[in-house]
């Protein structure tokens, strides 16, 4: 019996030990010997243009064997001169992500259900093309909408041409810099933004602005800042309720009570106006309305008042003015984080004001404006009588009465007069990439959309919230896979055009959103397609570049030095030619990667100032109650506020989901990789009994989201901070990312006067959660 | 009754033993097998007798760490037109003709974690391509067999030339 | 004779009694034994497939239970052929019962010891590269050096007092198939004077040989972790602390055998009350040498107050390693002394209830040193936590079951009381030390006494001596 | 014979992370879940430590961007049992995988605790697999492994510059951190060439290395201007 046992034992125990012992030796994924590897190992470089944020960085693409197999910076891109942000690292992860629309799909059965089924290109395009004929037919043209991303590239004038022509006022693009340009345009007259000239500026005096991490010319200021930092001539001075990465590399950094900046800054203008520490030349020559900027500042702005209502000391505000006007030239930034909130567009303009004080307008190391690239202009377009009808009808969201000049399109109005069908109902959306904001606030009106909209179409290359709403999915290509251009983001001053070059054939059934247009548009009748007389979108690209060489400036992306002579010689009036036809240019222009113009004209006055009296605006209509608007109402029930800021390298856009290597470091700083994290001052930690990495709940009135308790001594007491866009799972997909999102915690308020919404004003509580 | 069990007890151990072995020879016999059959039973000395150099067909072995394969369209620049009536050169044309890549197989399977560099052999090194690949060209029938190159063998060669002997030299 | 040989023949009788009987005990210990190795097996295959994933292991804390285990089992395995070799070479007469279980002990216990490391193995498939390309400068390979060399001598230590036994059994069991294995074992042995004076030579000289490598294996153990420049780790003393500690928890392992083997075997008569005391009072000893180890250590460790050290001591003292270190202290130091200092307490049942307290404690020592280290590495940027899974402790669980089995499985075949030892001890032992106690005294106390204490054991001579002359 | 090693300018650093996404983009590592941030198993080579010091609202914060040190006299080496983790001639601490018996032993040693263990293997999808670097390997189950200084392009450029018959410049071998650090806080280079900018970095009284009590002679020196409390 008892030797049965044993035998049995031997033999279960010879099985078991050599069974496992094989699967494991034999490591078969590991020793590639399987047949279909055969490479041929060609390997090449790609020079493209990145497209993972507005920046328009220059890369390399590494490509072997059509695997894009990884990113370099082109040292040659005069804005990122061979260097490359996490997130462009990252990038191919977005090519190869698994989220990736394979072919057009039509949604089946429930509109609210996701399910789908997969049709070929000829009958989607057969479906969009025959519905908006329909619509057009039938005069009702002006319904349909596209929402996109905004970006600075051809694509934009093609759609919105496309519009044009198909005959519909509709084309809407989210804009998170809108209240700056709003700022801009009420105290310059340009709608746009103004460059600033960090290289040479010596102090920045940052309002909250994420200048290092979140603005698209990031990779110049990085360089700028290492460069200086090396030197040793620079210095920053970083005034934000919460430690951001700006503050910690900051040399000083002063906590304020949020939505109280543009009130330190009439603080600060105070003194310089009182100490007289101002430029008096600039503001006699290039401004207007000083005196009754003064004449406010002097009787409304008590600097107790002010330190009191910031929270900033009497004598801090003090030393910053003083420092503000003896480190010249220096210049006092703010982004769009001062945007989200109530009264954006007061504390942008009293902030913008400090720089006409010290008179760092059009000046170097003050504020500049780019000169557009001289791309060759498309051919005007021929409307036929439809689409001039249509077009005269009023767009979808008008803008909201102000005393100011305003020119904003916010999502809010469009999506609720969509919603209301107010002043008409939409019957058709077309949905490409519009942006985090915007994707967060359809989500939550998802239910009302598709029961107002009755056709909707994405162009998203992924799954995605947008895809979730639409009827029909025409998946784009990554910017990977197309061409593409890229003109350099206002905030820099020099001119740049990027051509992104395809680094790879598109993958699955993936198509350009841009062929798919212009191949609509040959389906849309005779008149339509000779408004689009381009056979494919390269060539509308090449037509476009064309312009870069007859304007006799500027040159091909060249090495530092060839690029120092041409400014010189340019800064002169001097420019001679590089090639000596079209073509030799069109070629060295694809093979270095792009142009640009390096020398910037100073002291054109017609072109800083665009508005009547061609000076600057001081505007000194604001009631003081009006700036310390941000003081939402106590609330016992929900006695912390919520800071909600955007990770580095992620602001307005949605993209970064699917890049799990980029999204994984966004919580380097509090020791997170996938987690959502609340940020508790020690204080208040202590009194709610909470311990660092506990598990909390975050509550508002509108909802309640779990996330990891991080004591950080960064943040006010009164605040809790908490990350946007920060996804939970490495490959998101099904809106499994999206229950923790904080956005949902905002309570709908906005900014009056530019509908952009405010996140500074939602108040929550925070408790512990049982469990993990 | 104790007459009766000890064979079976002897039977179920000689039962066991031998699962566990045939198990073993199993594994061994699978991973040594590697015979293959090309696509197409090249014959390599008819091509270099007809004055055919190595790189007409394997076109990348001075530039980059795979020699390439040859494509379809090498094969189809000589062979337009049927040059002989050989049964093989039949096969080949419906391929051509069909416009299907033929899938030929590979001999020299190198593990994994090796990096080779057919450049950094041939193009740098100088080394002919007869040092590895024996008398392939003299060959008129594919071999049948993968062959696995040792470590000791890249490592004599290296000691012999002396070429760089660092364990991450050639281990990626 | 007739009555010696019958004295005999209820030793062999009483001391072959586990082999020739069994009971249901038996089946019911050894089932649930193989149902706690299966699940362990089970856990293993799992291991093997997933990678180590599967148990709590993470960065920085990269060793956990199977370090752990290693170092304790081999610990354990100083019970026996330390112990043994010594009391051999001291002549301690109270030894011939226990040598054998404690022999048992280090050869199968060394066996799980390695098991653990192949186990904590990335790639266990690559365990031959060891010798294949072994690096002798790293101290993992002095272990499995001096670990194979203690392995193949206790095991020679082992078998060569069993064969007068075996030779026994095969007389014993001739004709069945049982007779047969016993036939091979004996190496032919038929207990001439000529053999006997080999065996003799070869016991002693094993027993000598044995000390040195016994030290040495634990000694290496404990470089695996001195040898490193982690806090409390990179400690001059871990080498004799850990033989302390090894010896120390061998002889508690080596107690509950006893009481065990005592109790279920019926060998009262054989595993006598003296020798738990002497035993007990050895642990006594080297629970208070142990804590003097202790006490340096951690002592030197905080009085130098070198933070990153400090920062395990606190770990160990009052952070998160504090009850298990607490506990090892009570079971270690503490209630050994409480009750093993008190004559009245000094009892069977209270040297098993102490012995499984410093065995439990033991290994709680091994985790407390491991541990603490790990999650509290130089850089004090990085901080871990570990918490061991199933498959760890299913795996620890099987390797303490099925070292449980063998031993059973040991007695269940060999004799776990040498018998010809104990017919040794009657008739040269007896006789020696009287002759050696006698020798210890001053020779007056003879002249006074002529023909006193010792002379009647002189004048009838043993069986063997009789062979002799 | 060159040594090369690294010199990181904490003052310029700004943490953005684009060393430890490039590192892991050049070298196959795989992105983590949230099981490996539940039980610390993420694999990052180069990664960004920082050090939060003060009380608000005098808040300091360092970021300390770390790969392998490349100890001149490297604490793992000694106890690898199998060689699979030697320095190599040019400084290089190299850690072979197929070698590697996965025993951790050199995990343990390093006081750094900057090398990783595979625990599992690899999770790549199908479609990602596509941008795997063919130069370096992918992982295999149960091995050690770490910032090797990119050792495949060092590789490269050497078999390039034979192909060109020249000799082999500094700047040709950049590791994939230091090509894309946005500020130039990494600087790397042959720290025995005199006229190197690393050499001259790594001896003005900026410079300092991590936990340079024990002797490990770390290849990685690190710059700034404040104290370091490490």
């Amino acid at each position: 019996m008892a030797i049965k046992r044993r035998d049995f034992l031997k033999i279960g125990g010879g099985l078991s030990l050599s069974l496992p012992l094989y699967t494991c030796i034999s490591d078969k994924s590991y020793n590639s010997t399987s047949k279909s590897n055969w490479l041929a190992g060609v390997e090449q470089w790609v020079p493209s243009v990145c497209q993972a944020c507005p920046g328009g960085c220059g890369i390399m693409v590494r490509v072997i064997d059509d695997r894009a197999v990884k990113i370099e910076g082109n040292p040659l891109h005069p804005l990122n001169k061979g260097k490359v942000c996490p997130k462009g690292q990252a990038g191919l992860q977005l090519l190869y992500s698994p989220e990736r629309v394979r072919g057009p799909l039509k949604k089946v059965g429930d509109r609210n259900e996701e399910r789908w089924e997969t049709i070929s290109w000829d009958e989607a395009l057969n479906t969009v093309s025959t519905k908006l004929q329909q619509l057009r037919e039938s005069g009702k043209s002006h319904t349909v909408a596209f929402a996109g991303k905004n970006q600075q590239n051809t694509t934009d004038e093609l759609v919105s041409r496309f519009f044009e022509v198909y005959g519909s006022p509709n084309f809407f693009k989210f804009d998170e810099w809108a209240a700056l340009k709003n700022a801009y345009f009420v105290s310059q007259g340009i709608y746009d933004l103004m460059a600033v000239d960090l290289k040479n500026s010596r102090l920045i005096l940052s309002f909250g602005a994420n200048f290092l991490s979140n603005w698209p010319n990031v990779m110049e200021n990085q360089r700028i800042y290492g460069e200086k930092r090396a030197e040793g001539d620079l210095k920053i001075i970083q005034i934000e309720p919460r430690f951001s990465i700006e503050a910690s590399r900051a040399d000083k950094w002063i906590p304020i009570n949020r939505g109280s900046e543009g009130l330190l800054a009439l603080g600060i203008a105070s003194v310089l106006i009182k100490e007289r520490l101002f430029n008096q030349a600039f503001v006699e020559r290039f401004t207007s309305q000083f005196n009754e900027f003064r004449s406010f500042i002097l009787q409304n702005i008590s600097l107790d008042q002010v330190s009191e209502m910031t929270g900033v000391p009497l004598s801090s505000i003090i030393e910053i003015a003083k420092e503000f006007h003896t480190r010249h030239p220096a210049v006092a930034v703010s982004d769009f984080n001062l945007s989200y909130s109530a009264n954006s567009l007061f504390n942008i303009l009293a902030v913008h004001s400090l720089n006409a004080l010290a008179g760092n307008i059009d000046s170097p190391g003050g504020f500049l404006r780019q000169r557009q690239a001289p791309v060759t202009e498309l051919p005007p377009v021929t409307l036929d009588s439809v689409a001039k009808k249509a077009l005269s009808e009023e767009e979808h969201w008008g803008t909201t009465e102000s005393d100011l000049p305003l020119r904003s399109k916010n999502t809010k109005d469009m999506i609720d007069s969509m919603v209301n069908k107010s002043p008409y109902g939409i019957n058709c959306l077309f949905l490409s990439s519009p942006g985090y904001q915007f994707v967060s606030y359809i989500q939550k009106k998802k239910a009302e959309i598709l029961g107002s909209i009755p056709f909707i179409v994405s162009f998203s290359p992924f799954m995605d919230e947008t895809s979730s709403l639409a009827d029909l999915i025409l998946p784009d290509t990554t910017f990977y896979e197309k061409w593409q251009d890229h003109h350099s983001s206002p905030l820099s001053k020099i001119p740049i055009v990027g051509i992104s070059k395809p680094v790879i054939q598109p993958l699955y059934q993936s198509r350009p959103l841009e062929s798919t247009l212009l191949t609509l548009a040959r389906t849309m009748g005779e008149d339509f397609a000779q408004n689009f007389p381009w056979s494919d979108y390269k060539e509308l690209l090449l037509y476009r570049m064309k312009g870069l060489f007859r304007a006799k400036k500027g040159s091909i992306f060249s090495s530092s030095y060839e690029e120092a002579q041409l400014r010189i010689l340019e800064e002169r009036g001097w420019w001679t030619p590089q090639h000596n036809s079209e073509d030799a240019f069109i070629k060295d222009l694809l093979e270095k990667g792009g142009w640009q113009d390096p020398s910037y004209h100073f002291n054109e006055r017609s072109f800083v100032y665009q508005n009547n009296s061609q000076r600057f605006v001081f505007v000194s209509s604001f009631e003081i109650e009006d700036v310390g608007s941000n003081e939402s109402q106590e609330n016992e029930d929900y006695p912390l506020r919520l800071f909600l800021f955007d990770l580095p390298f992620t602001s307005s856009d949605s993209s970064s989901k699917n890049m799990p290597w980029y999204q994984e470091n966004l919580g380097f700083r509090f020791g997170i990789l996938w987690k959502i994290w609340v940020e508790v001052n020690p204080e208040t930690a202590g009194a709610l009994g909470i311990r660092d990495k506990d598990i909390v709940w975050v509550e508002s009135p509108q909802g309640r989201i779990k996330a990891v308790a991080r004591i950080f001594p960064g943040i006010g007491p009164e605040i809790v901070g908490m990350p946007l866009n920060k996804t939970e799972h490495p490959l998101a997909s099904k809106g499994e990312t999206d229950i923790n999102d904080p956005l949902h915690l905002l309570e709908e308020t906005y900014d009056e006067r530019t509908g952009i919404p405010d996140r500074m004003s939602t108040r929550v509580k925070i408790y512990k959660a049982r469990g993990r | 009754m104790k007459k009766l069990r000890k064979p079976k007890k002897l039977g179920l151990v000689l039962v066991g033993l031998t699962l566990v072995v045939s198990v073993f020879l199993l594994v061994i016999l699978i991973d040594s097998w590697g015979g293959i059959t090309q696509p197409l039973p090249f014959n390599h000395k008819i091509h270099t007798d007809n004055g055919l150099a190595c790189e007409d067909c394997h076109p990348n072995f001075m530039e980059y760490a795979s020699s390439g394969r040859p494509e379809l369209e090498i094969c189809a620049s000589c062979h337009e037109e049927a040059l002989t009536e050989s049964e093989e050169e039949k096969r080949l044309m419906e391929y051509i003709q069909d416009g299907n890549e033929i899938d030929w197989v590979r001999l020299y399977r190198i593990p994994e974690d090796v990096y080779f560099s057919h450049r950094r052999h041939v193009a740098v090194g100088n080394v002919e391509c007869a040092v590895c690949h024996g008398d392939i060209v003299e060959s008129t029938r594919p071999p049948s067999k993968v062959r696995k190159i040792s470590m000791e063998k890249c490592m004599d060669c290296h000691e012999d030339q002396e070429a760089n002997n660092d364990c991450i030299a050639c281990h990626r | 004779m007739d009555n010696k040989s019958d004295d005999y023949s209820k030793v062999e009788e009483d001391l072959l009694r586990p082999i020739t009987q069994t009971g249901r005990d038996f089946y019911v210990t050894v089932a649930i034994l193989l149902a706690i190795i299966s699940v362990g097996v089970f856990a293993w295959i799992i291991q093997l497939r997933e990678g180590l994933g599967v148990t709590g292991l993470n960065r920085p804390i990269f060793w956990g239970f199977y370090i752990t285990n290693f170092v304790f089992f081999i610990g354990i395995s100083h019970a026996g052929t330390l112990i043994s070799a010594i009391l051999r070479l001291a002549n301690a007469e109270w030894r011939r019962a226990i040598t054998r279980s404690a022999e048992v002990i280090t050869v199968l216990v060394l066996f799980f010891g390695v098991l653990n490391i192949i186990n904590d193995l990335g790639r266990p498939d690559r365990l031959l590269y060891t010798i294949f390309h072994g690096e002798f400068r790293s101290p993992l390979l002095w272990d499995v050096v001096s670990i194979s060399i203690y392995f193949i001598c206790s095991s020679i230590y082992l078998f060569l007092p069993l064969i007068p036994d075996i030779a026994l059994m095969r007389d014993k069991f001739k004709g069945t198939r049982k007779g047969k294995i016993y036939r091979i074992l004996a190496l032919g042995w038929k207990g001439t004077e000529k053999q006997w004076k080999i065996l003799g030579r070869a016991i002693s000289l094993m027993a000598v040989l044995v000390i040195p490598i016994a030290v040495s294996v634990h000694t290496v153990v404990s470089y695996v972790f001195a040898m490193t420049i982690q806090p409390m780790w990179h400690s001059t003393i871990f080498g004799p602390y850990f033989v302390t500690g090894a010896i120390f928890s061998g002889i508690a392992a080596l107690l509950i055998a006893m009481v065990i083997i005592r109790k279920s075997c019926h060998l009262q008569a054989y595993l006598k009350p003296v020798h738990f005391n002497n035993l007990g009072l050895l642990l006594l000893v080297m629970s208070l040498l142990w804590f003097y180890f202790t006490f340096t250590e951690n002592l030197t460790s905080f009085y130098g107050a070198e933070p990153s050290h400090l920062a395990v001591f606190y770990a160990k003292l009052t952070g998160q390693y504090a009850p298990y270190f607490w506990v090892m202290v009570f079971l270690c130091f503490i209630l050994p002394v409480a009750v093993l200092s008190n004559r009245k307490t000094r009892t069977i049942s209270g040297i098993f209830l102490v012995s499984c307290g410093v065995i439990v404690g033991m290994w709680l020592e091994r985790y407390t040193i491991v541990l603490p280290t790990l999650i509290n590495p130089r850089l004090p940027i990085e901080r871990g936590t570990y918490t061991p899974t199933w498959v760890e402790l299913a795996i620890t669980a099987a390797c303490f079951a099925a070292f449980i089995l063998l031993y059973i499985l040991f007695v269940k075949a060999f004799p776990i009381v040498s018998i010809w030892e104990i017919k040794e001890g009657k008739e040269v032992g007896v006789e020696e030390t009287a002759e050696r106690v006698k020798s210890y005294l001053p020779d007056t106390v003879f002249e006074k006494k002529s023909g006193g204490l010792g002379a009647n054991e002189i004048n009838s001579p043993s069986k063997r001596e009789n062979d002799h002359e | 014979m060159r040594k090369w090693g690294m010199v990181i300018d904490l003052d310029r650093c700004t943490g953005c992370q684009a060393c430890v996404v490039a590192c892991k983009a050049e070298n196959n590592v795989v992105f983590s879940d949230p099981t490996q941030e539940e039980t610390h198993r993420a694999i990052s080579w180069m990664s960004v430590l920082t050090v939060l010091e003060g009380e608000y609202p005098d808040v300091k914060e360092s970021y300390i961007p770390r790969p392998c040190m490349h100890c001149e006299n490297p604490p793992c080496v000694k106890v690898c049992p199998v060689g699979a983790t030697y320095k190599n001639p040019e400084g290089i601490v190299a850690q072979v995988y197929t070698r590697c018996i996965g025993c951790r032993y050199c995990t343990n040693n390093c006081p750094y605790t900057l090398k990783y263990f595979n625990y599992y293997r690899p999770r790549w999808s199908n479609e990602m697999k596509n941008l795997l670097n063919p130069d370096v390997s992918k992982r295999q189950v149960g091995v050690v492994e770490k910032c090797s200084f990119c050792h495949h392009r060092l590789q490269k450029a050497k078999e390039d510059a034979r192909f060109e018959k020249r000799e082999l410049r500094e700047e040709d071998y950049v590791p994939a951190c230091v090509q894309t650090c946005p500020t130039g806080a990494l600087i790397f280079g042959d720290l025995q060439n005199p006229k190197s900018e690393v050499h001259r970095l790594s001896k003005i009284s900026r410079a300092f290395r991590l936990l340079e009590e024990l002797g490990t002679e770390p290849q990685v020196f690190y710059l700034t201007e404040g104290e370091w409390h490490g």
